[in-house]
Formats: structure tokens, C-alpha cells, sequence
């Protein structure tokens, strides 16, 4: 039991994140409505992104800028800086979910125009009809 | 949308002259901003996406406070798209121009045999060029994407 | 360092950079259109013709991007898989640009330039993907083409939109998916260049985290490629896709996604974990292969519409490939990736054979298709032939991947999968004599004919689409008399990990 | 349909969090993530490119090819957008 | 046999695929494409012919094209079984081609181009098994051969004919991937090759339950053998035009089966490993079964055309038979019985397609008495009637007595009964038919077969009727083939 709760308390990132991109999965399969389904898409992606973060952090390190001078005089020692690469990786995930989002929204201002709802159901009600 | 824009009409929403006046003396601030921000990239955070955004969003906002069919007279969208083209093209050419004069792709210290100033000079400056180019089309894009979303495409009346 | 060895680099960004041109010069007028398209991707057919060579005579070579030695830059692989599968993509493309320059002037006038870009972005994200081998820059690639995806089927009419959305959904869960599999693999590895990770993973103990790396990296590409079970949004995004986009989604996708997960396969989790240490998993993958392929199959006898059938084949040709994959054995091997390439060459025959049909006859409803062989000759037999390729009549391209798929299957024991095939080839037997009888042994009522095929001087299709569906339907028995030496070259690139 | 979401999304939980179980503890520096690549990145950008800012220079240079791609993805979306949403003039 | 590389077998093949272009070309003129058809049919048997000396002196010829699959080229080669089947269908089908005129000019058929395209694809897919060096070259003509047959069968495109053809279709193209196709790859795994040799390739080389479960899917897959249970498509394709009939389902298609599971027994498994496991007679059981049957349910058809369509099911089955035995004589006799059977029922089969244009009479019962108006038609169902059952002096009788005497050589007395019965079933089925045309006076208005029906049908009627009359006398081309194929 304390070994689980510690184990918990140890990496309870994952356990956050995991959560998220539960409610996230949950909605984007379950939700009816499209808007709620891109939301879930983003809560997902966000999800996704705190993972990311969450990976590179190191206990009391400094975030990853350093000094030009002083480094290229002596060194730098990698346990007192941030892990940069996830970063790196994750700005380009917002910008990919950005743009997914956007179409997203794109196809959904079509879909209004077509059917005048964005409710599935009714949606396809109309597709029977 | 229409709904959205009914409201907007009923609340004569961006019919408010302290939104625009304290909007046309706020952006300019903005997009210098967004400019230091790409700028400055090296050496604090920041970088071409996020100044591209604080950039777009200065324009967002004009077009906010304003109607779309002013903004467009000022900033056209065909003007937009070429920015947005400009950018990326920036990038990819950059990344080309390193392979075509002899180096392997995105390798900016290839560039050293164009304008000597040390391989590693070429590095930091080469980062910089394309951070512009991004900054270019995030800034467009964003824009575009507001434009259209907003007004279903159509380019009329926005929010 | 000669441009020799760029050549590939360029085969990539020349299609990409003419996407910018067209969209600057498109707006201008629409006769930079069609040299803008077709040009950049002669080249590029040419190039990959070049690289694909230069493999063949100095073998497989790595490209660093930037310069930076792996795995902290990017690197890229240039061996016998990817460059075919470069050639293929460029090839397709190529020939379907024709017929989709025709279409797009029907379907968007005044917006091909659009249009356009997306296409070619998309063509030039596909090439990135094949020739990538950093695990992540896979996920920003995959991201592209399926973005521009997304734009050109929401961009058909009717139903079109509501069909993207659902591939939006289920396309991102699929690119999540991934995603968090490369960040279990960065946690447990620290790095993201394949050969590197597969490197590390020998060293680490196969735990858990590794496990769900599989899993989710496997989940999210079979989500993308349409297999069977996660199949849901191929029908309805490929058969109300405009169908100046379907004849070049169509082949290329699902292909380039079996691609990546034959890659995967060998160069992140090498085969020794995938096939051998979940033998359960292995065979369990053969399985549902068999279930895909035969559920597939009857779905498709169900359609009573062309493209939405032709659709069902795609997933039932997707279970014959995730099939030859996991059989885990050369000849099983060897027929998935002879069958992505064949597979690709017949789709876009399919493809095109529905374009031209539809320029004359509107719909595609099968009652529609009374006495088309009497009235379009060319285009009915090369859609017959890529029938016959599909149903593995020699000497069409078709037989020769389903006869190493046929041997893999008998060989490691796996009678189901081989059941599974041949019913699958009956099926198709059915699905496309239905469609013989229809366009051969009824007519066309006068009035219909009168109003379809009035004032033309031909009752063929127009030239444009003609031209490339009469190609690719000769290129598929070329395809298939030419696969001894496609087979030779295929085995040089996967018997060093068999 | 919501048994069916609800199911798949604990399911697709527990396979996580059963996978997070061999990770190193939060934060800690010598894990394999914090170690093998990044640690060169930190040690070697500032000579190899005089950035101090690491991030800007892995994305700007090391992946700069992801970089370039990203750009071209947000470019993709306005066209996307603009094809889908724009109705022709014609 | 020795072999030389040359390019006349490929040049034997390609003509009529090559001809199908000019056919279709010249749709517009009649007469120009008629005449196209003459000259390739006429070129092929020549280039076929020009080859038949060096056979009959034990030599060869081979053309062998790139591997298609590594190790597994697509490869001719002349042989003397192949050299005897080739000569017989090429020489058939400038016979069938006049007749093919008449009977569509007379009956004013539509879309004849298509017709005669389909007829010479056919055609060059039936050369090409005769001539396949390999189980995979004959695999892939013998598909082509049924789909290039499939327009023949539907030809008038009413619903009767469209169930026809999906019968057709799934009987045939089924059967051939169902079993054929799992069966050649199976071959191919356990050997590494499928080169046809005499003696057989298997040998030694797989486990007795595959070879049996390899036998078993071979038998089943050439449904174009129509062995029974997969002899129902045979009287489905009847629906056919006469010409089609008489040449494919009297000649090519049928013969294709049969060849095909000669080549297997013959050059794949090989005698000595079949008799070891004596899966030859159990064979020679299994098809005298459809032997009988076959003769037994010909006996209750009315329509003409289904009869003939039953008989050539039992006189198939004869050929397997003799082979199956395996005995110098019985394979002589099945091979020989190749060429007389089909010399016998294209004459039949032309009768009935020269009745049908004379009267458009398809039922038997309702031809009493036409042989006083047709008897020239008459002598000539005379004569391959008698063929087919094996009296002398016809051709037939050659082919039946060589398969007796297989049978007392084998000395397997009930097969021999069973023969000799299914003999008398034959003449049961076939001399009525005679016998009311002449003798019962059936209330039939007058025809006149000189004017009712033109010579381009009488013609090859009467050269195949002569042919197989004289075939008793001069066989010893085809005896010496035989010898040649059945290896004494």
C-alpha cells in the first residue's frame, strides 16, 4: 500500500497526464457533438504535451539558456540545466495540433452550412432523410 | 456563425471608440514586440513562432476592433498569402541554397563559401534566417486563419 | 560531396517548393497550373529513377540533414525500400496528376492553384516519409500529409466534410498514438534516431514501457492505414473525396503507412522483439490479418457503388500486407512489400478507370453502368485488367505478390491467412464480373445514352484522363513480367534483417 | 457507444500507466531521456553554433528539418483552410 | 527428346495474340477481317506444323523468357504430347473459322468483331498450354483461356446466357484458383522448380500426405477436365453459339483440362512415383465413375446440344483414364484419344450447329425424319457418332482398342467392363438420334440442307466427318507422337 501511494507520489506526472488524456480520448470517441470532440482532440494533445514536459524536468536545474561567454570559457555541467529537446519537440507539436485544430474548425463551419447542426445525431437524421 | 453575428450586431459589438482608439495606439507596441521577440530569439525565449504569433495577433486584434472589410483595405489578403509563401519560402530556400552550394541540406556553415564570416558565424546567422521566415508565415497563417474562420470564408463582415 | 548525393533531397523539395511557386504564380493565371505540377514531379520521377540506380550499384547510404552526425541530427535512409518506394510515389503522382488537372478545372474552377498546393505538399510529405529515419520527424511528416489530406477530401461536395471530420478524429487518436509511443521510447532510450533506438533497446531490458511503446506506436499506424477493425473512416473519406484528390490519396496513403510500419518493424523494434518475443502477438496480428481480409471482402460484395467498393478492396488489401508482414518470414515479407507496390499501381488504375468513367456517366451507382463496354472500350478493359490484377491473374502484377503471400503463408503453417486470400479472390471474381455483366451483358437505355454521351466526338473519356489510366493499366502487366528483378532488389533490402 | 468510449479510454490508461511503471522517478537527471542525447546538446551547442539559447538552436539547427516541415504544416492548414472554407468566384 | 532454343513456339503463340489487333482494327470491313482471321489461323497451323519433322525425330525446341519470378521463367517448349494437341486444335480452328462464317452471317449475329478477337485469344491461350515448359506458364494461359473464353460463351447477351457465364466463371476460374493455384505452390515449395519432366519432379521430394493432398487439389483444379462433381458447366456453357461449342467445348477448353492433368501425371508426379503409391488406379476408379454417369444422364437429354455436352464429359474422362493407368498402351490410347475424340465431336457438335441453322431445332424429339432432308448432315453425325463410340472403321476405334488393351496390360478386368459398357451406353445415346432422322417420318416442313444452309458450315463439316473416317487408316503421325509422349 505505502510502496504504491510512494510510487504514486514518485511519478504522479504520469498519473496526471494519463487522466487528461483519458477525458480527452473519452470525449473525442464519445461525445456526440463535434465541437466537444475537437475539444477532446486538444485536451488530448495537451495531455500529450505536459508528458512531454514533464520528461525532461531535472530536479533544480536552471532553464536551458546559457551564458555565451562563460560557457565557451569553461564548460557547462548538463545536470544543472533543463532537458531542452522535449521543448524542441513539443513546439512543434502545438504548432501541429494549431493547424489540425484550424482545419478542424474549417471543416466544421462547412458541416454547419450543409446540415445546419453540428449535433451527430441529428446530423444523421438528416443523412436518412 | 450568423448567431454569433446577429449578437455582435445587436450588442453593436466593435462600434466602441475607446476599443479602437486605445487598440490603434496598442498595436504598434505589439508588433514591435513580436519583432524583438523573433529577434531576440537567441538569447532569451523566444524565437519565430512565437513572435509570428504576437505579431498575428496584433493584426487579429485591428481586425477585431475594426470591421474586416477595413482591415483587408489596409493589409489585402492576397498581400497575405504571398507573406505566408514568402516565409516558408524562406526557409525551404535557405535549406536548399545549403545543399546547392555544396553542402548537405540545412547545413547553414556550407553557406560560409557564399560570404565567409566562419562556419560556426553562419550557424547562429543561418538559425536566424529561417526564424525570420517562420516568424513570416506564422504571423500570415494565423491571420488567414482568423480571416477565414470568422467570416466562413466569405470575407465580409468577421466577428 | 557532390550534388549526386543531394539528389534524393531534391527529389523531396523540388515538388515542395513548385507547392509555393504554384501558390504565388496560381493566382496570376491558371496556365502556370498545369507545368507546375507536372514538371517538379517529372523530376522528381527522373531523380528517384537516379537514386533508386544508385542504390542498386552502391547499396544503401545514410544523409545527415544539417550536417549533424546522428543521432543528434536528423538522418536520413536511403536503401532499396525507400528508394522504391520513392520511385513509386513519384511515379503515381505523376500519372495521376494528369487526370486530376482535368478534374480539378470541373470540379474547382479558379481554385486549382489550391488545389494544387496541397497536392503537391502532400507528394513531397509522402517522399519525406519514406526516406526519414528519425522517429519523430516520422510524426511531423505523417501530420503533413495527413493535414492535406483532411483539406482536399473536405474539400468535395455533399458529404465530403463530415467524412474528413470523422478521418480528423480518428486520424489525430492515430498521430497521439504514435506520439506517445516515440515519447516512451525517448523515456526509456533518450533518443529518437531509429537506428540509434534500436540499438539502445538491446541493451535495456524488454520491460513494460517498451511493450506499450509497441502497442501504441502499432495502434496509431493501423489507425491510419485503415485496418480492419480501425478501419471506420477509409469508406466514406475515399469515396466522397473529389475525385480529382481520390486517384492520388487512394493508392498512396494506406501504402506509404504499411511502409512505415514495415520500417518500424525493422529498424526501431527490430524483428527479433516484434515477431519472436510475443509469439502470441505475432500470430494474434495473422489472425485478425485473416479476419480483415474476409470481412473486407464481403463488405465490398455488399456496395452497390464503384469508388465504395473500390474502397472496401483497399482495406482488404491492407489485411493481405499487415498479414505478409507478421507472417515473419521472408516470403511473407517479400509479398507485403511487392504487394504495396503492386497494390499502389492497381489502385490507381481502379482510381482513374472511376474517373474517366464518371466524366461521362455522372454517378457510379452500378445500375448506372449498363453497356459501358460498348460505349467506353478502352477504359472498361483497362478496368478489367486491374480487376483481373486484383483478383491475381497472371501474368497482372496482382498474381505475383499473392503468390509470395500464398507461400509465406503455407510455409509458416498459416492456413487461415492462405483461406483467407483465396476467398478474397473469389470475392473479387464476384465483385468485378458483377461489374462485367452490368457494363457488358445489358444496355443502355437510348434516352440515358442520348443524354450522357450527346454532342461528343468520342464516347471515350477526354485525352487527359484516357492517357494516364491506359498507362498505368499497361504498367501493371509490365509490373508483373518484370518481378523477378524487383523481387532480387526487394530481398537485398529486408534478407539483412530475416 | 459511451461503454464502448468509456472502456477504451481506461483501457487505453492503464496500458500507459502499466508502461509508465519502468520509468526513472520524476526529475531525476540520470535518466536515460535527461542523459544520452540532451546532455550533448547542452554541453556542445554553444560551440558548435554560439546560441546560448539551446532551444532555439536544437530547433533551429540540430532538427531544424523538423522545424522546417512544422512550418510547411501550418502553412498546409491556411491553404486547407482557405480551399475548404472559400467559396470560387466563379 | 532433345532440345534447341528457337523462336517458333513464341512465334506459334503471339500470332493469333497479335492477330487479335488487325481483327479489331478492321471492324468497319467484314470480308478484310474475316480474312485476317483465315490468315493467322492458317499462318499458326503452318508455324505449328513447320515444327512437327524434328519432333517426330526426337527433337525439340524450347524458348524460355526472363524470370518472372526468381528461378521461374516463362518458358515454352515443344514436346510431342504438346506437338499432338497443337497440331489437332490449330487444324480445328481454320475448320471452326469457315464454319464461324457461315453461322453468323446466316443467323446475323451482332458484334462478330468481338467474336473473332476473343476466338483468336483463345486460341493463342490453348497453343500456349499446349506448349507451357512449366506448371506456372501453364497455370497463366490456362486463366487467360478462361477468361478469354468468357465473351464467346455469353455471346447473344440474354439473362438465360448471363446465369450461363456466372456458372461458367465459377466453376471454372473457382475451381482453378480454389485448388490449382495452392496446389503449383505447393509444387513449387517442395521442389524449387516447375519444369515438366518426363518422370516427374516430385519424386522423393515431399511427404506421402502432401503428395496426396498436392494430387488431390490438382485433380480438382483443372474443372475444365469436368470431372465429376465439376462437370456442371460444360452442358451451362451450351447456350454458346455452335461454333463456340464445337470448338471450345468439343476441342480447346476441354482438351486444356485434360492436358493439364496429363501434364501433371505424366511430367510432374511421373508414372513410377504414382504407381508406387497407386494413386493412378484409384484415379482410373474415380473417373470411370463419371464415365457411366456421364453416358447414363446423356441418355435422358433432350436438347442435342446438352447430350453432345454430357458425352464429351464421358469421353473426357476416358483420356484421364488411360493415362491414369499408366501402362504403355493405356497412355498411348488416352493421348490418341485426344486427337479422335475431337475429330469425332467437332463434327457432331457441327451437325447439330448446321441442324440448328437449317431448322432452329435444339430438341431431338423434334428432328424425326430431317436426316430424308439433311443427309448429308446426317452421314456425317453418322460417322462421328460412330467415332466417338469406336467402331471401326473409324478413328475412334484406334484410340478405344490401345485404352483396352491398357486395361488387360494393367489387367484391371472391371475398368475394362466398365469401357466396354459405357461403349454400348455411347451407341445407345447416339444411333437413335440417327435412326429417327432416317427412318421415323416426323411432320417436318421441307428444308433443304444445299439451300438452307451454307457451304461455309457444310464444308469443314464434311473434312472433319472425312478426317476422322480416315484417321483409322492413316494414324501413324499421331500413334508416333503418342509412343513418343507415352515414353515407349
Amino acid at each position: 500500500m505505502t510502496d504504491l501511494v510512494s510510487g504514486i507520489v514518485a511519478k504522479y506526472n504520469y498519473w496526471i497526464y494519463v487522466i487528461l488524456m483519458m477525458i480527452g480520448l473519452y470525449a473525442m470517441i464519445g461525445k456526440r457533438n463535434l465541437v466537444k470532440k475537437l475539444l477532446g482532440m486538444n485536451i488530448f494533445q495537451t495531455a500529450i504535451i505536459l508528458f512531454f514536459i514533464s520528461m525532461g524536468v531535472k530536479r533544480g536545474a536552471a532553464i536551458p539558456i546559457l551564458d555565451k561567454a562563460g560557457t565557451l570559457a569553461n564548460g557547462v555541467d548538463p545536470v544543472q540545466i533543463l532537458n531542452p529537446l522535449p521543448h524542441v519537440l513539443m513546439l512543434t507539436a502545438i504548432v501541429v495540433s494549431v493547424s489540425v485544430t484550424g482545419v478542424a474548425l474549417a471543416v466544421m463551419i462547412r458541416i454547419y452550412r450543409e446540415y445546419g447542426t453540428l449535433e451527430e445525431d441529428e446530423i444523421l437524421e438528416k443523412l436518412d432523410r | 456563425m450568423n448567431l454569433i453575428r446577429k449578437k455582435a450586431a445587436k450588442r453593436k459589438f466593435g462600434d466602441n471608440q475607446i476599443i479602437r482608439v486605445s487598440v490603434r495606439i496598442m498595436a504598434p507596441f505589439i508588433q514591435l514586440f513580436g519583432l524583438y521577440v523573433i529577434a531576440h530569439g537567441h538569447y532569451s525565449p523566444g524565437g519565430g513562432f512565437q513572435g509570428g504569433v504576437v505579431l498575428g495577433a496584433s493584426f487579429i486584434l485591428l481586425s477585431l476592433a475594426f470591421d474586416l472589410e477595413k482591415t483587408l483595405k489596409s493589409f489585402s489578403e492576397s498581400m497575405n498569402a504571398v507573406m505566408a509563401n514568402i516565409g516558408v519560402l524562406i526557409y525551404t530556400g535557405t535549406a536548399i541554397l545549403c545543399a546547392l552550394v555544396g553542402g548537405l541540406f540545412l547545413d547553414y556553415a556550407a553557406l560560409n563559401s557564399i560570404l565567409p564570416i566562419g562556419p560556426i558565424e553562419w550557424r547562429s546567422l543561418g538559425i536566424f534566417i529561417v526564424e525570420i521566415g517562420v516568424g513570416f508565415a506564422v504571423m500570415s497563417i494565423m491571420l488567414s486563419l482568423y480571416w477565414d474562420l470568422s467570416s466562413g470564408g466569405d470575407m465580409d463582415k468577421g466577428l | 560531396m557532390n550534388s549526386y548525393s543531394n539528389l534524393h533531397m531534391y527529389v523531396m523539395a523540388v515538388p515542395l517548393l513548385s507547392a509555393f511557386a504554384l501558390n504565388l504564380m496560381g493566382r496570376l493565371s491558371r496556365y502556370w497550373v498545369l507545368p507546375l505540377t507536372v514538371g517538379p514531379l517529372l523530376f522528381s520521377t527522373i531523380g528517384s529513377v537516379l537514386v533508386l540506380v544508385r542504390v542498386a550499384s552502391e547499396g544503401a547510404f545514410s544523409y545527415t540533414v544539417g550536417n549533424w552526425k546522428p543521432p543528434y541530427g536528423i538522418e536520413l535512409l536511403v536503401d532499396p525500400l525507400s528508394s522504391m518506394m520513392l520511385l513509386l510515389i513519384s511515379v503515381i503522382a505523376l500519372i495521376a496528376t494528369f487526370s486530376a488537372n482535368a478534374w480539378a478545372r470541373r470540379e474547382f474552377p479558379g481554385r486549382e492553384h489550391l488545389f494544387f498546393t496541397l497536392y503537391l505538399i502532400q507528394v513531397a510529405g509522402m517522399m519525406g516519409l519514406v526516406l526519414t529515419a528519425d522517429a519523430f520527424n516520422l510524426y511531423v511528416l505523417l501530420e503533413i500529409t495527413s493535414i492535406t489530406t483532411y483539406g482536399l477530401i473536405a474539400m468535395g461536395k455533399g458529404r465530403a466534410p463530415l467524412a474528413s471530420f470523422n478521418y480528423i478524429i480518428l486520424g489525430s487518436i492515430g498521430a497521439c498514438f504514435y506520439l506517445l509511443g516515440v515519447g516512451y521510447l525517448y523515456m526509456i532510450t533518450g533518443s529518437l534516431n531509429m537506428a540509434d533506438i534500436a540499438r539502445i533497446i538491446g541493451t535495456v531490458n524488454h520491460g513494460p514501457a517498451l511493450a506499450t511503446a509497441f502497442a501504441f506506436v502499432l495502434v496509431g499506424l493501423c489507425i491510419k492505414m485503415a485496418f480492419f477493425p480501425l478501419h471506420g473512416w477509409l469508406p466514406n473519406a475515399y469515396s466522397f473525396a473529389p475525385t480529382s484528390a481520390s486517384m492520388m490519396i487512394a493508392p498512396l496513403m494506406t501504402k506509404v503507412t504499411i511502409y512505415l510500419i514495415v520500417r518500424v518493424i525493422l529498424s526501431v523494434f527490430t524483428p527479433e522483439y516484434v515477431f519472436y518475443t510475443h509469439q502470441a502477438v505475432q500470430s494474434g496480428m495473422v489472425w485478425a490479418a485473416s479476419a480483415a481480409i474476409i470481412c473486407a471482402s464481403s463488405l465490398a460484395l455488399g456496395q452497390r457503388e464503384l469508388r465504395r467498393m473500390f474502397s472496401y478492396i483497399i482495406v482488404a488489401e491492407v489485411g493481405y500486407m499487415v498479414g505478409g508482414i507478421w507472417l515473419a518470414n521472408g516470403q511473407g515479407m517479400t509479398g507485403a512489400v511487392l504487394h504495396i507496390v503492386n497494390d499502389a499501381l492497381m489502385t490507381l488504375c481502379l482510381f482513374l478507370a472511376a474517373a474517366a468513367m464518371s466524366s461521362r456517366i455522372g454517378s457510379l451507382s452500378f445500375d448506372n453502368l449498363n453497356g459501358l463496354c460498348r460505349k467506353m472500350p478502352l477504359t472498361m478493359s483497362a478496368f478489367v485488367l486491374a480487376g483481373l490484377s486484383i483478383i491475381g491473374i497472371p501474368p497482372t502484377c496482382g498474381f505475383f505478390s499473392k503468390w509470395y503471400l500464398l507461400m509465406g503463408g503455407i510455409e509458416t503453417g498459416h492456413w487461415e491467412f492462405v483461406a483467407a486470400l483465396l476467398f478474397s479472390s473469389l470475392a473479387s471474381v464476384a465483385l468485378f464480373f458483377r461489374i462485367i455483366e452490368f457494363g457488358y451483358l445489358r444496355d443502355m437505355e437510348d434516352k440515358q445514352a442520348e443524354i450522357l454521351f450527346k454532342a461528343t466526338p468520342s464516347n471515350e473519356a477526354p485525352m487527359m484522363m484516357l492517357a494516364p489510366l491506359l498507362v498505368s493499366a499497361a504498367s501493371l502487366i509490365l509490373v508483373g513480367l518484370s518481378s523477378g528483378p524487383i523481387v532480387r532488389f526487394v530481398r537485398t533490402g529486408i534478407l539483412k534483417f530475416l | 457507444m459511451k461503454i464502448f468510449a468509456l472502456f477504451a479510454s481506461l483501457l487505453t490508461g492503464a496500458i500507459l500507466l502499466y508502461g509508465v511503471q519502468d520509468f526513472a522517478p520524476w526529475g531525476d537527471p540520470a535518466s536515460p531521456a535527461n542523459s544520452h542525447v540532451s546532455s550533448y546538446y547542452i554541453k556542445q551547442t554553444v560551440f558548435e553554433t554560439h546560441v546560448p539559447n539551446i532551444v532555439t538552436a536544437v530547433l533551429g539547427d540540430y532538427r531544424g528539418y523538423d522545424t522546417m516541415f512544422e512550418t510547411v504544416v501550418i502553412f498546409c492548414a491556411g491553404m486547407a483552410v482557405i480551399c475548404v472554407l472559400r467559396r470560387s468566384r466563379h | 527428346m532433345t532440345y534447341t532454343h528457337s523462336y517458333i513456339p513464341l512465334a506459334a503463340v503471339m500470332i493469333s495474340l497479335l492477330g487479335t489487333i488487325p481483327i479489331t482494327l478492321s471492324k468497319r470491313k467484314p470480308i478484310l477481317r474475316e480474312s485476317w482471321t483465315l490468315l493467322i489461323s492458317l499462318g499458326k497451323f503452318a508455324l505449328i506444323a513447320s515444327m512437327l519433322p524434328s519432333v517426330l525425330s526426337g527433337q525439340g525446341f524450347v524458348w524460355t523468357f526472363v524470370d518472372v519470378l526468381p528461378g521461374l521463367p516463362i518458358a515454352f517448349r515443344v514436346d510431342a504430347m504438346g506437338m499432338l494437341f497443337a497440331l489437332v486444335a490449330s487444324f480445328l480452328w481454320i475448320c471452326t473459322s469457315f464454319f464461324s462464317f457461315g453461322y453468323l452471317s446466316k443467323l446475323k449475329k451482332h458484334s462478330k468483331t468481338r467474336y473473332y478477337t476473343s476466338f483468336s485469344l483463345a486460341m493463342s491461350a490453348t497453343i500456349g498450354v499446349a506448349f507451357a515448359a512449366n506448371l506456372l506458364t501453364m497455370y497463366m494461359f490456362y486463366e487467360i483461356l478462361s477468361l478469354a473464353t468468357y465473351p464467346l460463351v455469353t455471346h447473344d447477351q440474354d439473362c438465360r446466357v448471363r446465369s450461363a457465364g456466372r456458372k461458367y466463371l465459377s466453376y471454372i476460374v473457382g475451381t482453378s484458383i480454389m485448388f490449382a493455384l495452392p496446389a503449383v505452390i505447393m509444387t513449387y515449395m517442395a521442389v524449387g522448380s516447375l519444369d515438366f519432366t518426363p518422370g516427374g519432379i516430385l519424386t522423393g521430394k515431399a511427404s506421402a500426405p502432401m503428395l496426396a493432398l498436392i494430387f488431390c487439389l490438382f485433380i480438382a483444379g483443372f474443372a475444365k477436365a469436368s470431372i465429376m462433381p465439376f462437370h456442371a458447366w460444360i452442358p451451362a456453357a451450351m447456350v454458346a453459339p455452335a461454333p463456340v461449342s464445337s470448338f471450345l467445348h468439343g476441342v480447346a477448353v476441354v482438351k486444356v483440362g485434360v492436358f493439364s492433368i496429363l501434364r501433371v501425371i505424366l511430367d510432374i508426379f511421373g508414372p513410377d512415383l504414382l504407381r508406387s503409391l497407386d494413386y493412378g488406379v484409384m484415379l482410373a476408379y474415380f473417373v470411370s465413375f463419371t464415365i457411366l454417369v456421364a453416358s447414363l444422364v446423356a441418355l435422358t437429354q433432350d436438347d442435342l446440344k446438352r447430350r453432345l455436352a454430357y458425352s464429351t464429359v464421358g469421353q473426357l474422362s476416358y483420356i484421364v483414364l488411360g493415362v491414369a493407368l499408366l501402362t504403355p498402351h493405356s497412355t498411348q490410347g488416352g493421348i490418341l484419344h485426344i486427337v479422335m475424340h475431337a475429330f469425332g465431336k467437332i463434327t457432331l457438335f457441327f451437325c447439330s450447329g448446321c441442324i440448328y441453322v437449317a431448322t432452329h431445332k435444339r430438341s431431338i424429339s423434334e428432328m424425326d425424319g430431317l436426316g430424308k432432308q439433311m443427309p448429308l448432315t446426317y452421314a456425317a453425325f453418322f460417322i462421328g457418332a460412330l467415332s466417338i463410340i469406336g467402331l471401326p472403321p473409324m478413328g475412334g476405334f484406334i484410340s478405344k482398342w490401345n485404352l483396352l488393351l491398357g486395361t488387360l496390360e494393367a489387367n484391371q478386368l472391371p475398368i475394362l467392363v466398365i469401357l466396354l459398357a459405357s461403349s454400348l451406353l455411347n451407341a445407345a445415346y447416339f444411333l437413335p438420334i440417327v435412326y429417327r432422322g432416317f427412318f421415323s417420318n416426323g411432320t417436318n416442313e421441307h428444308v433443304n440442307e444445299f439451300r438452307d444452309v451454307p457451304y461455309y458450315c457444310l464444308v469443314p463439316m464434311c473434312v472433319t466427318a472425312l478426317v476422322s473416317f480416315v484417321l483409322f487408316f492413316y494414324h501413324s503421325v499421331f500413334v508416333q507422337l503418342a509412343k513418343i509422349a507415352a515414353g515407349s
